[in-house]
């Protein structure tokens, strides 16, 4: 059964994306006028995928077609719950990210939404690939365009932190790509089959060999590197910190997401023995992150860098949910990007936005933002809190089913993960402490118009709803990725590191 | 009426469960008056003027008053049925194929009298409020935060899980966060609101970590199925989560080590300070650990942990407070002593004596906080008790509100705080702690002396101040009136049944506590420990006279008494984690933004790329241009191979 | 008689051309000059259609055309190879037209070497005898030695064109050296008589001597580390056409020799020499990166880049074996294709805008040149993402099919080394890229306008191939995707 | 016996001529010293029985190119003062050999593994070495390498042209 | 009688000789000589083959040499000659303007 919607998703951005880059310079408005209209119809298409999409285990709207025969490789594509958010959270989050760079962009404004469009692409097609090597195609090409936008666009030192981030996230690629080709080496030793198409290859148990460690290892560096988890982020304060901020949006979004979900799509379901194995290890390097960014972020001066350490925290704790691997933390890492996509995404919005009129990010020169723009500091509390993980919003959702997994699995492991609540409130509320509270700075004086206009309170209003529908009403995301989670540990016969004793008093 | 069947095949206990709508309503009216103020308030955020006051104040007092009269109601109906308990799922919170978290409301005696008690006084702090911000710039954004606090605190009080009562536990941290920060331009008050905040998230990792730890040893979050299955849980395993849920409780309730917030508190509006800080939210702790009393039955070891730290919390408070200057100051200090008694009644078991407490201490120290803000207000925001004295005769109603307060907490009978002490009290002995008997008759004693030195030094004696006094307007009187009475009165709730007289709230308490009979030859004992409690506080009541009743009295020169040291440094618990835990962090923080980040993680990086450069450049000096040195590597490079070739590889060579 | 004149069609078209152009040069007058061009790329055409036709009597034949036996046979490997390096002169010619114009060299030596050098490399494909390729090989160097120093005025052309010529010399005798001694053992010259030889006899010292000498001939001519130090000076002192001419064709002539010798002729000894192949591809490979990383010059660290594809190809080489010979030269082939068109494409783009007398061949020159061309910044960046190997361009697929290949013959510790040379390329390679797009623009490119139709559409061509190598991925009717390609190039095999 | 005679004298003469090549700080001196080890050669291939070698050595090498060699050194009238100074260049001719003395005696020593002792066989073909015979084999089996070479002449040729002639 | 080895062993001796001279000398025609004695010691080496093989293609390939060596030489000698003109040095070191 092949369903073309998928391919659509996939293709309409990025074809159309390709012919806007290409005409020339003089449409600027226009391509501007053309991408966001693509986008939001790709949007409208998402959220027909999100409603038909039916809560089952198995992967829908799937397409399969023969595409290098001889090596194996098809062009495979498929979505299932841990994809499905990440479709959605994709498209919108580029409309977003083109609203918000609406007037911001006066150098070659063509070029710079239609390599958005391309970026949008790419990780929709990291999303849906079921093929390993369509799954590698289109995680480099969600890196190429960023690359543009960070280099093209970014602040002051933008070429070091664009080099800095290509280089090592490419690196992390290429030992994806050599074990990708390792992978299907083994599996055509094994069998004198090629494929990459990772059904096929769940079923081939690679046990704990050494040469299935290694293979995990190299998977899972250019995972790794992609989420960060300590000590691999160090390109990611500076690539944030110079891109344009719409574009940091859309980093911490969804790009820093696919390192999750490819250690969910690939690593896990390939390497249960390897990750049982390791797990222990990975899970306290996750924690030492988690701690590390949210000590490093209470140093920061710039807001933007500040927030950047905190998604570092965040994603170590997402990271510590994969790595626990039970059916709570996966739900609870799901559920997480999902929130701190939002919150985040939000909070760098925001920053955006206040960027753009006082042209500073610096804490020490702002202050008593609270007075001049109340609707600035309201909206930003709100996405503190969300992100700090305050109950009845989303953020706390995510951390709770996170922690309980890990807690119920490792109290230790758990015990200090929490911290993160003791470290998220402090970095955040002193950050806005200082910035939003206290008494006006000059800087905030001389400045007329700080409050978020009316169409920019429109434009963050979808991000309001779903810090706070999705704190409280849970059941439409967890209905539709819980299907796919829970097939994880039994597909391949591991046990849940602990069965929940919950289980069997509902059921 | 319908029975909820779902939980009768669960519980044994002889409890009916009655499914009800106006318990979600109780909630829904806070909230919903929150969400109106809030877009009132943003609506008008460009505007010159907030508001009307009127419409807001309508709005505002609207929530708590329907809270009010709806919870009455509920109450009403338990009276006379010990087994009835309401109870109303809201909705699936989160449901995974592990659990099905249902956000539920559920309403026993416990919690009926927590909720009315929280919502009266909710009401009366909202109408106070409303005479004490008028003019303020952000009245709306005040009310809307009140109500939003009534809703996250009945919540945390009607939840009938674990989960639930943190939202509410988590939601009226926020509201005291955005209170104490209420006039945020003033950078100490921000501050205090992020410190208030982040020593409760202290605690809050801990509960947290209890609840899972409670889940993951009984699969239930929700307090029905957690009772049911409590006595499987292994001993060790039961005093940890014990101990971690403590570990909340003492970040909320402002318990040693975790108190330190609460002073600092006080930097929000007065009406705050009475409601949150007095009142309601800082008695959450206590409330959890009632609530909790079945896990907290079987862990006698965390009981005597938790009688130790209110015992050392109470004297520590009471102790700071004698040398306090500032109004609200004392009363904070006051709050965190009440609560440390508290602590030691429920840690000796005596849960329902610990409720009875938070209930009659709601009253006297709203009605005192009040009393301040009314003090302050009316000496145009003055909170130094040495520039006071002498109000009485302008603020009759206020001196009588804290007089009758004042007599109450220094638990002089038959004001309220008499008899909640005196449970307290009297369970201490009972449980064979009598060190700590003594030192809540020592605490006694110091209350006595610190509250009567405040109320004298406000209103007694001379006007050490010479600004014109606001009178209280009449929505001040109102509350004030209402709480002194309740101060007044509200110990004939539990009089003490070891003399034999009716203890009401005791015997209310019975379908959630289980029954507890005094013995039977407690009465002449009971009265002696009485009267030796009595005379401490009549102690400290003369002292106080004798010591700040003159017209012409001083504020202490600064000497440098080593005792008064300690207590203005508050036994140097800010300075320790200041400089045990604040700075270090701060220092960690710019050590890893200046060394560690640019050095050693990225400097691996970075020595890595510039060790590959050098390489190259001494790679590149092999290329300096000459033809034949170019011809010699080739030669060189023949010999390099042919030696790996001839000694390495090729097989059957023997040289 | 008819298949040996298909047979030798093509390469007789070339030479005919060649002497053809040798003619019109010097009887043409000077004013008309510029018709060589035309005459020089209709027959690079023409020879290609040839070569087509061929291809096709060749598939009737059976899939292989020999008629003086092993001398000269036409087969799909060498189809391939005459196809590659026809196109190759193609866009030489093209290109130098223009460059020739700019630098006042307009001669009918210069077309006429080109296509001589040609049929060297047609012969470097197509023989299966050891002399001849030795003596094809010489055809190829002795024209390149001559263009290299074509500008004669120039010091750092005469230079370059010694240096390569006494360096090549020395090479030549010790591949000599190699092959007589290889003659010696078994007695013949003939690939497929070495391969019978080492099929049923032992190996000896004295073999395994031949094969290294003539392995270090050969890698000074594929330019491996360390016999490629002729390569940056040659690259940068030869006219910019010239340098792609070496860059693309040269090279893939070479490879194809060396294909054929190891995969071919000396297959059985693949026990013997795959560890050298192996020890001279990671030395390459990491040489090559470093000394590109410390590059101002762009010419330079284009020299520098090829070296480094000269070490992925060994690395390919490495795969050559009896059982997977098919699967081996196809990555190898493909890997080659890729290479050669993104190598035109740059050195075409560099030809257009390097300037009179070479004046731009700083990488700093290039700064910002997406402002000025932006068609040929965008050319150029794509080739570099290609050379890093970016998906979905070309250069992804041809590194993707080469290391799946060595992966498959149990490579693991080289494929892996040269992913993390791969990771080394990054860095210079993404200097291109952030140097034309990232920086302020140079202000020398205002004065800089032409834009020849010529190299344009050669920058368009071999850039939408690439583009299209990696992302045309299914057939659609008359368009073939890469998969046919990658079939095709399978039937390309040398043994069995 | 006479075989070995000569050989051995033939071997020494063309060595030492080789000595000689490459020790020589002139290079006319030098090219006469090949000279003297082309000639060696053409003997030895006169003991091999190549008579057309022979021939071709003495006439080919000897004669054209070397003499084409010293028509070009004298042709550039190269002053004494612009030969590289190369002092104490026999030190380095020395290290040199040393260096690469190991691959040669790897050679020597693979050489001899290889076919130790083995002595030439009789003739079998008439006429082997003789001008016909090389005739027939070039122009029948090598045929296309034949061809080729004068390709490669060709190009020589032009390349000479283009190199090296007076252009306008 | 000299055997295969020892003509063979004369080869490598000149064909080192010819590497040495190369490799140790700056003299651009000594260089373009030691070449040529490179390419004379594998001649012999065919001859010697072509003895030893009893078949005549060795004496084919030196003839092939012998037109490789001309051309070379040829080649060479117009590259001398437009360097001298150029440069007026027959110094290789001399020759090093690009370099790293």
């Amino acid at each position: 059964m092949n369903s073309i919607l998928l391919s659509l998703l996939i293709f309409f951005p990025l074809l159309s994306g390709a012919v806007l880059l290409l005409l020339p310079r003089r449409f600027g408005a226009q391509v501007r006028m053309a991408a966001v209209g693509i986008a939001a119809l790709e949007a409208v298409l998402s959220l027909v995928l999100f409603c038909q999409f039916q809560a089952q285990p198995s992967l829908q709207f799937t397409e399969q077609r023969p595409w290098i025969p001889s090596l194996g490789i098809e062009y495979h594509l498929g979505v299932d719950g841990l994809s499905l958010m990440l479709i959605v959270l994709t498209t919108l989050f580029t409309v977003i990210a083109m609203l918000a760079s609406w007037n911001q962009v006066e150098h070659r404004p063509g070029s710079y939404f239609s390599l958005i469009l391309l970026f949008e692409a790419g990780l929709i097609g990291t999303a849906l690939a079921v093929d390993l090597v369509l799954f590698y195609l289109f995680w480099e090409l969600m890196l190429i365009p960023v690359f543009f936008l960070i280099g093209i666009w970014g602040g002051a030192k933008r070429i070091q932190a664009v080099t800095k981030f290509v280089i090592y996230t490419m690196a992390g690629s290429l030992v994806l790509l050599l074990s990708i080709l390792y992978l299907g080496v083994q599996y055509h030793q094994k069998t004198g089959a090629w494929t990459f198409n990772l059904l096929d290859l769940y079923q081939v148990p690679m046990g704990l060999h050494w040469s299935a460690e290694l293979l995990f290892f190299g998977f899972a560096l250019a995972f790794l590197i992609k989420i960060p988890i300590f000590p691999l982020h160090t390109w990611l304060p500076d690539a944030y910190a110079e891109a344009p901020t719409p574009i940091t949006f859309l980093l911490s979004g969804i790009m820093a997401k696919m390192g999750i979900y490819g250690l969910l799509r690939i690593s896990l379901p390939l390497f249960p023995e390897v990750v049982a194995k390791w797990a222990p290890i990975l899970s306290i390097v996750a924690i030492i992150g988690l701690v590390y960014a949210a000590v490093t972020a209470l140093a920061q001066t710039d807001i933007k860098r500040l927030i950047a350490y905190s998604s570092i925290s965040h994603l170590g704790l997402i990271a510590l949910g994969v790595f626990t691997w039970n059916l709570s933390s996966l739900n609870g890492t799901l559920y997480h990007i999902v929130n701190h996509a939002v919150a985040t995404g939000a909070l760098f919005l925001l920053v955006h936005l206040l960027e753009t009129r006082t042209g500073t990010r610096d804490i020490r020169e702002l202050g008593g933002l609270a007075t001049s723009a109340p609707i600035f500091a309201v909206i930003f509390m709100l996405m503190t809190f969300a992100s700090i993980g305050v109950p009845g919003l989303n953020g706390f959702v995510g951390e709770f089913l996170i922690l309980l997994g890990v807690t119920t699995h490792q109290p230790i492991l758990g015990a200090m993960a929490a911290t993160t609540l003791i470290f998220s409130a402090a970095y955040m509320l002193w950050l806005t402490q200082r910035f939003l509270f206290g008494p006006q700075t000059e800087l905030v004086k001389t400045h007329e118009n700080l409050e978020l206009a009316p169409r920019q309170v429109l434009l963050l209003t979808p991000f309001i709803l779903a810090v706070i529908v999705m704190g409280v009403y849970t059941a439409p995301v967890i209905d539709r990725i819980e299907p796919t989670v829970k097939q994880y540990p039994h597909s391949q016969n591991i046990q849940l590191h602990v069965a929940l004793p919950g289980e069997a008093l509902y059921e | 009426m319908t029975t909820s069947s779902s939980h009768d095949a669960i519980l044994h206990t002889a409890v009916t469960l009655q499914d009800t709508p106006l318990l979600p309503a109780i909630l829904a009216a806070p909230l919903l008056g929150a969400v109106v103020l809030g877009l009132l308030t943003l609506l008008n955020t460009r505007k010159t003027q907030g508001p009307s006051e009127q419409w807001v104040t309508i709005i505002a007092c609207a929530g708590p008053v329907l809270a009010t009269l709806l919870s009455g109601a509920l109450f009403i109906q338990m009276l006379g049925q010990p087994d009835l308990v309401f109870h109303q799922t809201l909705f699936s919170w989160i449901k995974t194929s592990s659990f099905d978290l249902q956000l539920g409301l559920t309403l026993d005696r416990l919690s009926g009298l927590m909720v009315l008690m929280i919502t009266f006084i909710g009401s009366l702090i909202h109408v106070f409020s409303s005479a004490y911000m008028h003019g303020d710039r952000g009245f709306s954004r005040y009310f809307t935060y009140l109500n939003l606090f009534l809703f996250a605190m009945l919540m945390l009080i009607l939840s009938d899980n674990l989960v639930g009562l943190f939202m509410g536990w988590e939601g009226v941290g926020v509201c005291s966060f955005l209170l104490i920060g209420f006039w945020f331009n003033d950078p100490q008050k921000a501050a205090a609101g992020t410190k208030a905040f982040v020593v409760n998230r202290v605690g809050d990792f801990g509960f947290i970590l209890g609840i899972f730890l409670l889940f993951q040893a009984v699969g239930a979050f929700d307090f029905i199925h957690i009772q049911e299955k409590i006595a499987t849980i292994s001993p060790l395993q039961l005093n940890l989560i014990a101990l971690l849920l403590l570990i909340g409780a003492l970040g909320k309730s402002a318990q040693i080590p975790l108190h330190v917030w609460l002073p600092d508190a006080m930097a929000g509006p007065t009406p705050v300070s009475a409601l949150i800080h007095a009142a309601t939210m800082v008695t959450a702790g206590v409330y959890l650990i009632s609530r909790m009393h079945f896990l907290y039955d079987l862990t006698p070891v965390v009981g005597a942990l938790i009688v130790t730290i209110g015992g050392l919390t109470a004297l520590m408070a009471a102790s700071i407070a004698l040398v306090q200057d500032d109004i609200k100051k004392v009363l904070a200090y006051s709050t965190v002593s009440q609560l440390g008694y508290m602590f030691m009644g429920v840690g000796a078991g005596a849960y329902a004596a610990g409720i009875f407490h938070v209930f009659t201490h709601a009253f006297f120290k709203a009605a005192l906080f009040l009393g301040a803000g009314a003090v302050i207000h009316a000496l145009h925001h003055e909170q130094n008790l040495w520039k006071m004295g002498g109000l009485r005769p302008l603020l009759k109603v206020t001196a009588f509100a804290m007089g009758v307060s004042t007599l109450a907490i220094a638990g002089v009978p038959p004001f309220a705080g008499f008899f909640s002490k005196d449970e307290i009290l009297w369970a201490l002995w009972e449980n064979h702690y009598y060190f700590f008997w003594g030192v809540g008759v020592l605490t006694a004693g110091l209350t006595a002396f610190y509250m009567f030195r405040l109320y004298i030094l406000t209103f007694e004696g001379t006007r050490r101040s010479t600004v014109e006094v606001h009178a209280e307007p009449m929505a001040m009187k109102l509350p004030l009136i209402l709480l002194g009475i309740g101060a007044i009165s509200v110990g004939v709730l539990g009089l003490p049944g070891t003399l034999g007289l009716p203890n009401w709230i005791s015997h209310w308490m019975e379908p959630v506590f289980g029954a507890h009979h005094a013995p039977d030859n407690a009465f002449l004992l009971s009265l002696g420990l009485m009267v030796v409690s009595l005379s401490a506080a009549g102690l400290g009541i003369v002292m106080a006279f004798s010591q700040f009743y003159k017209a012409d009295v001083q504020p202490p020169a600064d000497n440098f008494n080593p005792v008064t040291l300690v207590l203005k440094a508050k036994y140097g618990f800010d300075l320790a984690y200041s400089y045990g835990i604040v700075k270090p962090l701060m220092m960690a923080a710019q050590l890893h933004k200046e060394v560690i980040e640019p050095m050693l993680i990225d400097g691996a990086i970075v020595i890595g790329s510039k060790v590959y450069y050098v390489l190259s450049l001494i790679v590149r000096t092999l290329q300096f241009g000459n033809v034949r040195a170019y011809g010699y590597y080739m030669l060189i490079g023949m010999i390099l191979l042919a030696c790996f070739y001839f000694l390495l590889r090729q097989p059957g060579v023997t040289l | 008689m008819n298949s040996a004149l298909f047979t030798f069609l093509p390469l007789g078209l070339v030479i005919t051309w060649g002497i053809l152009l040798l003619l019109l040069g010097a009887f043409l007058p000077n004013e008309r000059r510029s018709l060589l061009t035309s005459i020089a790329a209709l027959g690079a055409a023409v020879s290609g259609v040839a070569t087509l036709f061929s291809y096709q009597q060749m598939l009737k034949a059976g899939g292989t055309l020999a008629p003086l036996g092993n001398f000269y046979v036409l087969d799909t490997f060498a189809v391939f190879f005459h196809l590659l390096t026809l196109f190759a002169l193609l866009v030489t010619v093209l290109i130098s037209s223009f460059y020739l114009e700019r630098e006042n060299l307009q001669r009918g030596e210069y077309f006429a070497l080109l296509f001589f050098s040609l049929s060297g490399m047609m012969i470097l494909a197509s023989s299966k005898e050891l002399m001849t390729l030795f003596v094809g090989l010489e055809i190829v160097s002795m024209s390149v030695y001559t263009l290299v120093g074509y500008q004669r005025t120039s010091l750092r052309s005469n230079e370059g064109a010694f240096k390569y010529f006494l360096l090549g010399s020395l090479a030549s005798a010790i591949l000599l050296y190699g092959i007589a001694l290889m003659y010696g053992v078994t007695g013949t010259t003939q690939l497929a008589g070495l391969r019978d030889y080492f099929l049923s006899r032992a190996h000896t010292p004295l073999s395994g001597l031949a094969m290294i000498l003539m392995l270090s001939g050969l890698g000074f001519k594929i330019a491996a580390v360390p016999f490629h130090t002729w390569t940056p000076d040659a690259y940068e002192g030869a006219p910019m056409p010239i340098t792609g001419f070496m860059a693309t064709a040269v090279k893939a002539g070479v490879f194809a020799l060396l294909i054929r010798v190891l995969g071919e002729g000396l297959v059985d000894l693949r026990a013997y020499w795959v560890d050298l192949i192996a020890i001279l591809a990671a030395v390459t490979m990491l040489v090559g990166n470093m000394m590109a990383f410390v590059q101002t010059s762009f010419k330079r660290m284009l020299a520098y880049s090829s070296i480094v594809h000269t070490g992925y190809l060994l690395v390919g080489v490495t795969a050559l074996s009896n059982q997977s010979n098919n699967q081996a030269v196809s990555a190898l082939l493909y890997y080659l294709l890729i290479y050669v068109l993104s190598s035109l494409g740059v050195f075409a783009a560099l030809t257009l805008l390097s300037a009179r007398r070479e004046a731009h061949t700083k990488l700093s020159d290039y700064a910002g040149l997406a402002s000025e061309y932006p068609f040929a910044a965008f050319a150029l960046s794509l080739f570099m993402l290609s050379f890093i190997g970016v998906p979905p361009l070309g250069g992804f697929f041809a590194k993707y099919y080469l290391f799946a290949t060595t992966l498959g013959a149990q490579q693991v510790l080289l494929t892996g080394f040269a992913i993390l040379n791969s990771v080394l390329a990054i860095a210079y390679y993404l200097r291109v890229v952030t140097t034309l797009y990232m920086q302020p623009t140079g202000e020398h490119w205002a004065q800089q306008q032409a834009r020849p139709v010529a190299i344009t559409a050669v920058l368009a061509i071999t850039a939408l191939t690439v583009f299209w190598a990696g992302f045309g991925p299914f057939n659609l009717g008359v368009f073939p995707g890469i998969n046919s390609l990658m079939n095709w190039l399978q039937t390309a095999s040398l043994v069995g | 016996m006479e075989t070995t005679l000569y050989f051995i004298i033939l071997a020494a003469v063309a060595v030492i001529g080789g000595l000689l090549t490459i020790t020589r700080s002139h290079p006319l001196s030098a090219t006469l010293s090949l000279v003297v080890t082309l000639i060696a050669l053409a003997g030895l291939y006169a003991l091999l029985s190549a008579e057309f070698l022979f021939v071709i050595q003495i006439l080919v090498y000897a004669g054209a190119i070397m003499a084409l060699m010293v028509f070009v050194i004298m042709l550039l009238n190269v002053r004494e003062s612009s030969f590289p100074k190369e002092t104490g260049f026999e030190v380095k001719v020395l290290l040199t050999f040393a260096l690469s003395s190991p691959l040669l005696l790897t050679t020597l020593w693979a050489i001899h593994q290889h076919f130790g002792d083995s002595t030439f066989p009789a003739l079998s073909a008439n006429g082997f070495g003789s001008i016909k015979s090389v005739g027939l084999e070039l122009y029948t089996q090598f045929f296309f390498p034949f061809e080729i070479v004068s390709i490669l002449l060709l190009v020589a040729l032009v390349g000479v042209v283009t190199l090296a002639k007076r252009r306008a | 009688m000299p055997g295969l080895t020892h003509y063979l062993s004369v080869s490598a001796i000149l064909f080192f000789l010819g590497l040495t001279g190369f490799l140790s000398r700056k003299n651009i025609f000594i260089m373009l000589l030691s070449i040529e004695l490179m390419l004379n010691g594998i001649n012999l080496s065919f001859v010697a083959f072509a003895r030893h093989l009893n078949q005549m293609d060795g004496h084919v390939f030196v003839f092939f040499v012998i037109g490789v060596a001309a051309a070379e030489a040829a080649i060479s000698l117009a590259l001398v000659i437009l360097l001298f003109k150029n440069r007026d040095t027959i110094n290789v070191d001399d020759y090093n303007a690009m370099k790293g």
